[in-house]
């Protein structure tokens, strides 16, 4: 069905046959069909709390350990399992997989698009990270919990220091997420690059859009070195290798040069997409457009390039070279500048504007006076003489939770009070919220400033007990309090979430009168996010351009976008996105038999391959009608080179 | 969410029949297996044949992953590399990589072996190791000639006695 | 809703090839990130090299030049065919995709045949030291990459056979051969380290 | 073992080490409350001051660029100040320096003092006697995993690899007890892998070490001459070594002086006869996953075993 030609002219769709194109199926089998951003956007959301709850029940039992000295709650072994469970479950399955929903529901809606550009890929992406958490956590309930440390240093992880699958879960769990991180990173940097409306040039884009992209690149990058390592690690542990065995010529240094290689740079995967937050809750909340635009936007990039060079300094302690550290001291420390110069601009923001502290602005009034401290402790372990002697300790315990949970939990809190009334068309509680913030920001001070003061006095990381002579009973019991109020401010703002999508007030297309397109689609946004795809004629078209001219002429009827160019977003030509399928699940179900499989017998490799190829064929076989003119005539394409 | 709570317990159904044996970790070993043992029988000595009396003697540790790693632990502390060689490659006492042993390979024959001694030089350790020690290694002994299973053997040791980077280079 | 400055896409074309087509810079990307991986495993090849004297260990024989050679030649004569596939997709000869795929999967099988006796004649395990454990993971994950690809033309063969085919498997023969690039190249560099270098060395 | 607060702390240097990295920490400290307060007081002034009037972008976009190049500045200045700290201390004195070797291993401490001739090598664990006033080069090696070597009153840390040796070194300015404790995450008891730095002026240390030297004493009384048979009849000497008699294993500490040490089972006991018993009869209880097997020693034959080990002054 092709509308009018006056029609078209006019921009005027069929929304009951875009609805009809672009509706995800329904059903417990049509949930396993889905692939509409906004759906896979929210399960990443939904499961990365889940998993941020269980992070959290392990961080209270190691607290309530630690409440005393000698403390006979939890057993060495079982302690081990869990803070190396609490490690990785809030680094592989709730901060990264977190912020990729954040990406994955808001960019195709923040560059005007309908979908992101690989649907079915996204899916699978969802699949990989569900069945890899399941995993780890199949495994955890079952004592075969990883305990080696979040970084698994080898030789400890080892086959003869580690007995049993232990560490070899952990590894696989490793493998299924960073799949999952690396194709959304492919799919948004693509549907970044070319789908963006017309008229959104490079600098036009919005600022988490920036961010993303940033983010993506860097998971790029970084992902496949730990991608590699952990595969070594477990070859090394199954088959026999010699990688980080000493006694063969392998080197347990390898381990921690390519681990860290993705760890450093994981800590800003995990921050660059928050900064891209704050500024647009800055700019709403003090409503004026974000000063310093193109310096925040270098500023990231910055970030980007030198998360890649400070790998070292979590290795100082090793004993390198004295000059080779001194290098990594001026590097460290110079990626303070960048982020000190996006604080100056939010700050300068709010002092030039009218702020009005709604709550998502009182979230990123928290993570200023939290992040700095953070920022500042780093730059104090930066330098090679106090990192010898803070290192390990809960000195540095302290301090990444500070720039962590300061610098991305704050900041993904305020944006998701920020963008709630967005996805679910209800506003979060005021009071309750204000409640949460309090509670949240006191308890965590609560928690971890005392740490720092641990540490100086001496008490490592990773304990399970230590000796009441020791003088640190009385600051591990205040931590242990502080804690609990921690937990009781994040579980009044998942209650308040909870009771606020299912009864709280109606939020209109723009609530905040924020500045950026997805908030002229109404809220909750339909499938297909625009009725008309806007064209971009300035930085915040919401308060320059609130009836801006539309794209018209795609085709309502089946699921189709606009492809633009890199630079300058000009239309290029149209794009039939798939639409619901089965596959993408599938595909990860037998990938995820291969991968378990090949933890106890590395056969299953093979067999796990050759069951992936069906769905792989089934994902590939066409769909759309065929065009019989093409392959005679050719002029289908020969038009288009 | 119902489908995921089924695959998460179908995994772990799964996980449960290869998981649970594989994985204890005993740190403290149970009254009983401190004292030595001294109830299994000298079994006749059937060079290279197995051994026909059967006692019901189970190893505790059989298939256990960390008894198995504690038991190579071990071996390399009380120097029995000296004489069957780092990973028991055997040297001037016999290889243990073979599945039939000289004094017979059930774990019931190896812990006598190890706790009683025999001639021609493998002396008793019964006075001197607690019975869960001699089992471990019992386990490690027989994980050498893969009589343990694959999944709770490591793949190799981390032992760095045996060849150093200075060798190599 | 105004009129004005309203963009009417409705001539442009449905889709759009080589850098223009989102799939391509999917391909790119997921080549990058396979590209990073094979980088970090030379690495820590060189890594872990420069704690030894003697390279390979004296303990192992590097591999015999022979077959290797004349399998990399193998591989890079197979990069044509590809590349005329690709270009009669883009002509819509249907014939010429169809023969130049064949002769491409061919040479591709082929080439898994030699490796696999390459293998065969490795004088190592992975098991038998440090040099060992890297030559086998760095030429077994480029035979998985290769494995992946003929069974990916193969599928695309298959399709360009049964179906009428449309524009997306135009494209999907692109970015085939795209992928079959990437291949044949990353196996140049790793074939310099994994039989020119140790020879060298001795 | 005496209440020990502030005897594991960097806040409390004993030697030219940490006295300089802890100048350096009070440098970093004040900068970053300097910072802190300025950041955040800026931050609330801008959200109570009175906002509206016409807005200034570019005088606060000079403002943003200030800070912007103040915040370099000072992050230099840092980085010089952390650079000469690192430098002053990085090459070891090279005249009158006393060797340490120290082993690491799940989860105890092995020092030897090789300055000395072979046969009368001096072995000890978990506690490190040192003179003061006088430099220590430590050359640090594991047997097993990763540990790391960490003394805060007197320096900062560093890593024991397998295969490998690392060198550390530092000096002890007045005499004292301090406190060390593994800092690298090792296993099941990393919690209980501590030592005792113990830094005795010059003649002290001499006498000390004199009597390490001799092997270990004679049973004087029929008790302890009756312990002695136990322990050399029983299991351990598996593991133990008591130089004089045939006791020459090296799984487990050196006990040829234990009795004049202040700890047991790597700085988690206090050194007396009661948690002497506990630690020979179970150590598993106090030590889960140690390698110390609990041993069964008949009631009549423990206390002069005890007896005995409490001899070896």
């Amino acid at each position: 069905m092709t509308p009018t030609q006056e029609a078209v002219e006019r921009g005027t769709v069929d929304l009951s046959a875009l609805d009809r194109s672009w509706a995800p199926p329904q059903g417990l089998l049509g949930w396993f069909r889905q692939v509409n951003h906004q759906n896979i956007g929210k399960r990443y959301i939904v499961t990365a709390f889940i998993f941020f709850i269980l992070g959290g029940i392990e961080a209270l039992l190691m607290r309530l350990q630690l409440a005393q000295p000698q403390n006979r709650l939890l057993n060495p072994d079982l302690y081990n399992q869990i803070f190396t469970t609490h490690g990785s479950t809030m680094m592989f399955l709730f901060a990264v997989p977190v912020m990729e929903g954040m990406g994955v529901y808001l960019v195709p809606m923040m560059v005007g698009t309908r979908n992101v550009a690989f649907p079915r890929l996204n899916a699978f992406g969802y699949y990989m990270y569900l069945f890899g958490g399941l995993f780890l956590y199949a495994g955890v309930f079952l004592h075969i919990g990883p305990d080696a440390g979040w970084f698994a240093y080898t030789p400890l992880s080892g086959p003869l220091y580690d007995p049993g699958k232990r560490t070899d879960f952990w590894a696989q769990m490793i493998t299924f997420t960073e799949m999952s991180a690396l194709v959304v990173a492919v799919e948004l940097i693509v549907t970044i690059m070319k789908m963006r409306a017309p008229g959104m040039s490079l600098n036009r884009i919005p600022m988490f859009v920036w961010a993303m992209f940033i983010q993506s690149f860097m998971v790029m990058f970084a992902m496949p070195a730990v991608m590699a390592c952990s595969g070594m690690l477990l070859f090394d542990r199954s088959v026999g290798t010699h990688f980080f065995n000493p006694a063969e010529g392998g080197d347990p240094m390898l381990w921690q040069h390519i681990f860290w290689f993705f760890g450093h740079p994981e800590v800003y995967i995990i921050f660059v997409p928050a900064l891209g937050m704050i500024s647009h809750i800055v700019e709403t909340f003090s409503r004026r457009p974000i000063l310093g635009y193109t310096a925040l936007v270098l500023s990231q990039i910055a970030t980007g390039f030198i998360g890649f060079g400070l790998w070292v300094h979590h290795m100082f302690a090793t004993g390198l070279p004295q000059l080779g550290e001194s290098f990594f001291t001026a590097a460290s420390m110079m990626i303070a500048i960048p982020t000190g110069v996006q604080i100056f601009c939010w700050i300068a923001t709010i002092w030039t504007g009218r702020p009005t502290l709604k709550i998502p602005l009182l979230y990123i009034a928290g993570f200023i006076a939290i992040f700095v401290i953070g920022g500042l402790s780093g730059v104090m372990i930066a330098s090679v003489p106090l990192d010898l002697q803070v290192h390990d300790t809960f000195f540095i315990v302290a301090h990444f939770h500070y720039v962590l949970i300061g610098g991305a939990v704050f900041p993904l809190l305020g944006g998701i009070y920020f963008w709630f009334p967005k996805m679910t068309g209800r506003m979060m509680n005021d009071a309750v919220g204000t409640l949460s913030f309090w509670l949240t920001f006191i308890g965590f001070n609560i928690t971890f400033f005392p740490m720092h003061i641990l540490g100086l006095h001496g008490m490592p990381r990773r304990v399970y007990t230590y000796l009441p002579q020791t003088g640190w009973g009385d600051l591990n019991l205040l931590a242990t309090c502080g804690a609990f109020i921690l937990a009781i401010g994040f579980i009044v703002f998942v209650l308040n979430a909870l009771s606020a999508s299912q009864n709280g007030p109606a939020a209109g297309s723009n609530p905040w009168g924020s500045s950026n397109i997805e908030w002229s689609t109404p809220s909750p946004p339909p499938h297909y996010n625009f009725a008309n795809i806007p064209v971009i004629r300035g930085r915040e078209p919401m308060w320059t351009d609130p009836e801006p001219p539309v794209v018209t002429g795609l085709d309502d009827s089946r699921r189709e976008v606009l492809v633009t160019n890199t630079l300058d977003a000009e239309p290029e030509h149209r794009y039939i996105l798939p639409g619901p399928t089965i596959w993408p699940f599938l595909l990860a179900v037998t990938t995820t038999i291969g991968f378990i499989g090949t933890v106890f017998q590395m056969w299953w490799g093979v067999w796990g391959a050759a069951l992936s190829f069906i769905p792989l064929v089934g994902w590939f076989w066409p769909r759309e009608r065929p065009r019989p003119d093409l392959l005679e005539s050719g002029c289908g394409s020969g038009g288009i080179e | 969410m119902k489908h995921v709570a089924a695959g998460l317990c179908v995994s772990a159904a799964l996980l449960l029949l290869t998981g649970c044996k594989r994985e204890q970790r005993q740190l403290r070993a149970e009254p009983a297996e401190r004292a030595t043992f001294a109830a299994a029988p000298e079994s006749p000595i059937v060079p290279g044949g197995k051994v026909p009396v059967k006692v019901e003697v189970r190893n505790p540790y059989e298939g256990d992953a960390y008894a198995i790693a504690e038991g190579e632990k071990l071996f390399s502390s009380y120097n029995c590399g000296t004489c069957h060689a780092a990973h028991g490659g055997g040297g001037m006492g016999p290889p243990l990589t073979s599945k039939n042993l000289t004094y017979g390979s059930e774990p019931e024959n190896i812990f006598d072996t190890i706790q009683k001694g025999r001639p021609k030089g493998m002396p008793a350790w019964g006075g001197r190791l607690p019975e869960y020690q001699i089992w471990q290694l019992v386990a490690y002994v027989r994980s050498l000639s893969g009589q343990e299973p694959m999944s709770a053997t490591p793949g190799r040791s981390d032992d760095i006695e045996y060849k150093t980077k200075a060798q190599l280079k | 809703m105004t009129a004005e400055g309203n963009i009417n896409v409705a001539p442009l074309p449905t889709i759009g090839f080589g850098s223009r087509a989102p799939l391509w810079w999917g391909q790119v990307y997921m080549m990058c990130i396979e590209g990073t991986i094979f980088v970090i495993l030379v690495a820590s090849y060189f890594f872990v090299r420069i704690g030894f004297t003697h390279w390979p260990p004296p303990s192992v024989i590097p591999p015999a030049l022979g077959l290797p050679t004349f399998n990399i030649l193998l591989l890079l004569a197979s990069v044509i065919p590809m590349y005329l596939a690709g270009e009669a997709a883009l002509k819509g000869e249907r014939g010429k995709v169809i023969v130049n795929m064949m002769l491409n999967i061919v040479m591709a099988l082929g080439f898994l045949f030699i490796r696999l006796i390459e293998f065969n004649r490795f004088s190592f395990k992975w098991t038998t030291d440090i040099y060992g454990s890297f030559v086998w993971i760095i030429v077994g994950l480029h035979t998985m990459h290769a494995i992946a690809d003929t069974v990916q033309s193969m599928v695309v063969l298959l399709i360009v056979l049964l179906k009428r085919v449309d524009e997306k498997q135009l494209l999907g023969i692109k970015i085939d051969g795209l992928y079959w690039y990437f291949v044949v190249g990353t196996w140049v560099p790793l074939y310099l380290l994994v039989y020119v270098y140790p020879n060298l060395q001795k | 073992m005496k209440w020990f607060a502030g005897a594991q702390s960097v806040l409390d240097p004993a030697g030219p080490q940490a006295g300089r990295i802890h100048g350096l920490f009070e440098v970093f400290l004040w900068v970053a409350i300097i910072v802190w307060v300025l950041t955040v007081g800026a931050m609330l002034i801008a959200f109570w001051k009175k906002h509206g009037g016409e807005r200034h972008d570019d005088t606060t976009k000079r403002v943003v660029t200030a800070c912007g190049v103040i915040t370099v500045a000072v992050l230099l200045a840092l980085l010089v100040a952390s650079a000469v700290t690192g430098s002053a201390f990085a090459t070891v004195p090279s005249n009158n320096v006393m060797n340490i070797e120290i082993r690491g291993h799940q989860w105890w401490w092995e020092v030897h003092y090789p300055d000395y001739i072979p046969h009368e090598r001096v072995t000890t664990a978990n506690e490190i006697h040192i003179p003061v006033g006088r430099p220590v080069r430590f050359k640090l090696t594991s047997d097993d995993v990763i540990h790391s070597f960490w003394a805060p009153n007197l320096s900062g840390k560093l890593d024991l690899f397998p295969n490998r040796v690392n060198e550390a070194w530092f000096e002890a300015d007045r005499p004292g007890m301090w406190r060390g404790q593994c800092a690298e995450f090792c296993g099941l008891q990393h919690a209980n892998m501590a030592f005792w730095v113990i830094a005795e002026p010059p003649d002290k240390f001499n006498e000390w070490i004199e009597n390490q030297r001799k092997p270990g004493v004679m049973p004087s009384t029929p008790d302890q001459a009756h312990g002695q048979e136990v322990f050399l009849n029983g299991p351990c000497v598996v593991c133990h070594t008591i130089r004089g008699t045939n006791a020459l294993a090296s799984v487990g500490p050196d006990l040829t002086h234990l009795a004049s040490r202040h700890t047991i089972a790597a700085g988690t006991l206090a050194l007396d006869r009661g948690n002497l018993a506990g630690w020979v009869t179970d150590a598993q209880r106090i030590k889960p996953g140690n390698r110390m097997p609990p041993v069964n020693v008949p009631s009549k034959d423990l206390e002069p075993l005890l007896a005995y080990l409490e001899s070896l002054k």
